[in-house]
């Protein structure tokens, strides 16, 4: 650490600036939902990253267009830097036919082919499996491809995770683990789920190099994952980073929030990851007087340009209920 | 005398709980997010505070391992209610369900008992897209070894728990999420139930509409709305999916010669299946028509509520169905 | 001209295995022991020399774990053959099978396929007992967004795996543990098939006789018996579980005007509900008699060997059944 | 290790004799066991347990009556040394109504409730969670009791393991893990299934105290679960032992056994459990001239009269069938 308490690491300001700007298009995009979900325009189960965005913010921008992305439920910020349009997210959860998914899959479930982004994964650790058998399919195929599997510290208890972390190191798969450590499942604190908290630990007996970052610090994210996502590609099997963040807001639309202290929430929140990049920068130099206004209003601005498409979409025909359950004969 | 008071059936459940655990030290509650959330339906709200975190226990993500351990502590001696959050996880511990819960008994020779509950919601309805709104209380209702109950009222949310942790086999009960919120009269004294029988809901000598949880409420819509066109259905909510009671259902087709089985499955090899059969089996020279079912469509089920709404039986569906059966389309 | 040589089910599928191996660098072979050990049913014998160990690859006991690398893996590109030793280790892998290979390309619009084979045993009768002699195609046929398949003869065993290889979506096929086997002439060239129609496997006026898998040589055992007493059965093999081919099931009972089915499963729930709901629901006037069904006794099946002889579906069983049906009893 | 090769350990001479005959009792019951397969008298899955009775006889010596034990389904060993007949585990084979679940369970489940024996389980990895809640239960009830639970190297791979340990773990729960290392799960060897082939290790990454221990010693065996039982007892928490054994036979009595060298199995043959502590015992000068041919002589005779009990067994009425699925109501 440095005298200003970061990392002695000085990104490009170009990058920089993208890393927050990404950071800022999620948490608007996400307070927009909130209040739609309020308004019943967005139904379902509605899980929101607010003070995570660094997590996928800089993992995201550690990776290249053909790697391939698996994430869980909470993923409307993943899917954004990914690089799918806030109007098709937004589409979808409106569950309107311009969707990513013509609306079939809503909040929890979206795809999007272009980005290679699989998913939108409401069984918890679900899409581990599935993230070493993309890798699998990469290294027969000797395609150069890193997978990034998104999961949070509750999926760690599950079977799901022990399997795919076992099958992803003895098969040498290029797997990057990204575990989202926000310290809860649900109402559950990771100290009532884990016998051992340092999920790093576990990786390690999987053989899996791994490493602890500050989720809340995109930089150290960003670094740790683009040396990781390396150490992936050039073949040396899958590596795992435990990302320490945080939520602010309850697990679900549904969730009463009452397992947590108000002053736990608090004291993340001072190490809000977008205040804390705007400090890093503003120490740096980086970052002048308008260019947080002017990324805040084009993250408004799209956020805005999201709803209204999604107002506009139109509802899939229910002819076509059965439609993609299987593959239609060709014409 | 008081005005009479409401309760939910998510409050019925959990009066049920409370009871049961202050009666016998052997119960306690075991399940992802029972405790300090206070259940993810909200069903043990409160009861943390009341029994403390050794029976009202918290279960990490692990739902082989605490269904498997709420199986073992059964053995051991307890008689513990596991609650899997809803049926789309379940599907994690089949394998203690079906290859140890319910074989146990049979294969030791009779000499083990395994006396645990195993609650879970279940259904559709709630636009939570296609991993979370299954219903599969047909693939538990084919297993021997256990019981499966499916309370669609207040009283049998109520009444069935304690049955159910009397019962030295392993029950597993099935709460259709859209009825936690349903209310009703709370009953002065909650009735005498028992888990062997069928209910009739309605009485009709027009056709028969068999239903259970989640469709019931529909099906008696259904069957309002045919009333109102000179229809009379009677309506037989199953209660116990498994044993099944063949009496009830065979008796009523017996009186109305037709019946329409409503379930939320998917159609094929649905619990509707069964109960046709059944009919096709054993009742088949009293019926006057083709046997009809209003269930699922096969799809996942969409996120968007009006392909949601569409997918799942609805009450015109229950009463087309009727009134082509009845030559009234 | 050669004399026609033999060859059993179990050579048919490694045949299979061999030429898709072959004809496609995308194809490859997973699961426990499929390699080294040869298959737990010596299925893949000799592949391993013949392909090396990335294509025929050993799994670690993870069913979940693997089942889902091979979901994934078709997600990516290739055409995973996944084996499952038996369809009773399958339970660990359903959460993967219906929650993630069956909805995906539901949940995405579209967008994405999963060309995954699921290959496993199934079914009892070598006194294996309770937890390794399930029949649970039910189970798999009741969900949207698999195929599911039964080979019960040499071809099919032969032809049924290119076919679900070819098909863009998650297939899984049924191998009943019986049948490995099975011997019979080698075809000089393998017959054209396909995973749309039943089969006729015999024809007969009297009665429609449905069945599948393991079960099929017992009905056909069945035909033959009651063909000596003057009866004509009709025997179908389902062959594909779904979608079931509705049209060849009531073509057959309009014909005959009556219907045995015989399913390995467990009574309540079977599959031979559904055929007989279908029935019920389709051809309802056509039948000229109650449906029956002979299928497996609702209890977990015993080890001993007169215990599970009586558990299970037999011929003598199904012809007492059909002379009972026709008032021959 | 002293000079003679042998850990510096002496066991009372009565217990050392004990755990000699019981090892061997469970090498003629094994043998006769094949022979009656040969001879279809016994049917279904067989799985024998040649070679490694050191580490059933070591470690049930170390616990008392009131434990509970969680088998596999290579089991029969640990049911004779537990206590249960060989009459009626011999008929359970055989199917007879005499046997110990009256035919009904066969090889891969023995059970009996008089010792606290709870199988016999055919699904690698079932037992675990089972043990979990045995224990639980004992907690709760608060009686002083460790759950025994044994279980293969392979079995380590499935997510009831990692399930399960994390429970036990979390609770704290009176849980005595003992992993039969012999190197196979079926074919595949240890190295192709782990990705980390030092199982001890992989239990320390719940926290659990774990230890390495030569399964073929029976004496290194029974130190070891003497004082991890005591440790559990204590109240310490669950406790984990790897036992590095082998299996001279075949998985089953399908299993070709093509996967592995001739040479391997003749190198630990060299090795073998009851070879071993004869040898110790002769060194130790606890061994008369007469002790073993003493001892084989019972245990063929204990063979023989379990051979015949189960020939002059009975068949259950298969009116009966359908019974034992419920529990039947009082009469
Ligand atoms: C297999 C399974 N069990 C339970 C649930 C219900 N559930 C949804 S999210 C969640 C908590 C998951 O916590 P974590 O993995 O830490 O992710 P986070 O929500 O904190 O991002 C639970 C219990 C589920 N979706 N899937
Ligand atoms: C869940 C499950 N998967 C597969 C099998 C088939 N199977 C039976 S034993 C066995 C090997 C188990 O190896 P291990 O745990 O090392 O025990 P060992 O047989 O060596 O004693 C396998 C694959 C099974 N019974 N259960
Ligand atoms: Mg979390
Ligand atoms: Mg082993």
């Amino acid at each position: 650490m440095s005298d200003t308490g970061f990392l002695p690491v000085k990104l490009p300001r170009e990058l920089s600036l993208s890393l927050l700007r990404d950071m800022v298009r999620i948490r608007r995009f996400e307070e927009a939902c909130a209040e739609l979900y309020g308004q019943g325009k967005i139904r379902g189960f509605l899980h929101l990253y607010v003070g995570e965005e660094a997590v996928a913010v800089g993992t995201l921008h550690a990776l290249n267009e053909q790697d391939s992305i698996v994430a869980t439920y909470r993923e409307h910020g993943h899917a954004l830097v990914r690089g799918m349009s806030a109007e098709s997210i937004m589409a979808e959860m409106f569950g309107k036919l311009e969707g990513c998914c013509r609306g079939r899959g809503g909040s929890m479930h979206l795809f999007d082919a272009a980005t290679r982004f699989y998913g939108g994964n409401a069984i918890v650790g679900g899409g581990l499996p599935l993230a070493v058998g993309l890798a699998l399919a990469d290294k027969m195929q000797s395609i150069d491809r890193v997978t990034a599997c998104f999961f949070g510290d509750g999926a760690v208890a599950e079977g799901a995770f022990h399997e795919s972390l076992n099958l992803a190191a003895l098969w040498q798969l290029p797997v990057l683990f990204l575990c989202e450590n926000n310290r809860y499942g649900m109402g559950t604190a990771i100290e009532r789920a884990e016998s051992e908290t340092d999920l790093s630990r576990k990786a390690a007996s999987y053989r899996i190099p791994s490493e602890r970052v500050d989720g809340m610090d995109v930089v150290a994210v960003y670094e740790a994952a683009t040396a990781a996502a390396a150490s992936v590609r050039s073949g040396e099997g899958p590596r795992f980073l435990e990302l320490l963040t945080y939520r602010y807001r309850a697990h679900s639309m549904f969730d009463p929030d009452l397992y947590r202290d108000k002053a736990e929430i608090e004291a993340w929140k001072k190490r809000g990851p977008i205040h804390n990049l705007t400090n890093r920068l503003k120490a740096q130099g980086d970052l002048t007087e308008d260019d947080f206004p002017q990324l805040d209003a084009d993250a408004r601005a799209e956020v805005q340009r999201a709803v209204e498409f999604a107002e506009q979409g139109t509802l899939e025909s229910t002819d076509d209920l059965l439609r993609y359950t299987l593959t239609e004969p060709a014409a | 005398m008081n005005t009479p008071t409401r309760i939910s059936y998510r409050e019925a459940l959990r009066e049920a709980h409370r009871e049961a655990l202050a009666k016998d030290p052997r119960v306690f509650l075991i399940g992802e997010d029972v405790g300090r959330y206070g259940g993810s339906y909200a069903v043990s709200k409160g009861l943390l505070e009341e029994f403390g975190p050794e029976r009202i226990r918290d279960a990490p993500l692990s739902e082989l391992g605490f269904v498997g351990a709420g199986i073992g502590a059964a053995l051991g001696g307890m008689r513990p209610i596991v609650e899997v959050m809803t049926v789309n996880f379940s599907l994690l511990a089949l394998d203690q369900i079906v290859n140890t819960a319910a074989t146990l008994r049979h294969m030791s020779g009779g000499q083990f008992s395994v006396p645990v509950v195993i609650r879970m919601a279940t259904g559709a309805g709630r636009q939570l897209a296609a991993q979370h709104s299954h219903s599969l209380e047909v693939w538990y209702a084919h297993v021997p070894g256990i019981k499966v109950l499916a309370p669609a009222t207040i009283e049998d949310a109520h009444g069935m728990l304690s049955l159910a942790l009397d019962d030295p086999d392993p029950t597993v009960i099935f709460e259709h999420a859209l009825l936690y919120n349903l209310e009703g009269e709370r009953p002065s004294s909650w009735p005498q139930i028992d888990i062997e029988r069928a209910a009739v809901r309605r009485s009709g000598a027009d056709v028969s509409l068999i239903c259970y949880g989640g469709t019931l409420w529909k099906t008696l819509a259904a069957a309002n709305t045919l009333a109102s066109i000179g229809i009379e259905a009677e309506v037989i909510d199953l209660r116990v999916l498994r044993p099944l009671d063949e009496e009830t259902i065979l008796a009523s087709v017996r009186r109305t010669h037709r019946a329409v089985v409503v379930d939320e499955g998917w159609k094929t090899c649905s619990l509707a299946a069964e109960i046709m059969a059944l009919m096709a089996e054993q009742a088949f020279y009293d019926l006057d028509a083709p046997l009809s079912r209003v269930c699922s469509a096969e799809v996942p089920i969409p996120y968007a509520k009006h392909m949601e709404e569409a997918a799942l039986p609805q009450p015109q569906r229950i009463v087309d169905s009727v009134k082509t059966m009845l030559g009234r389309g």
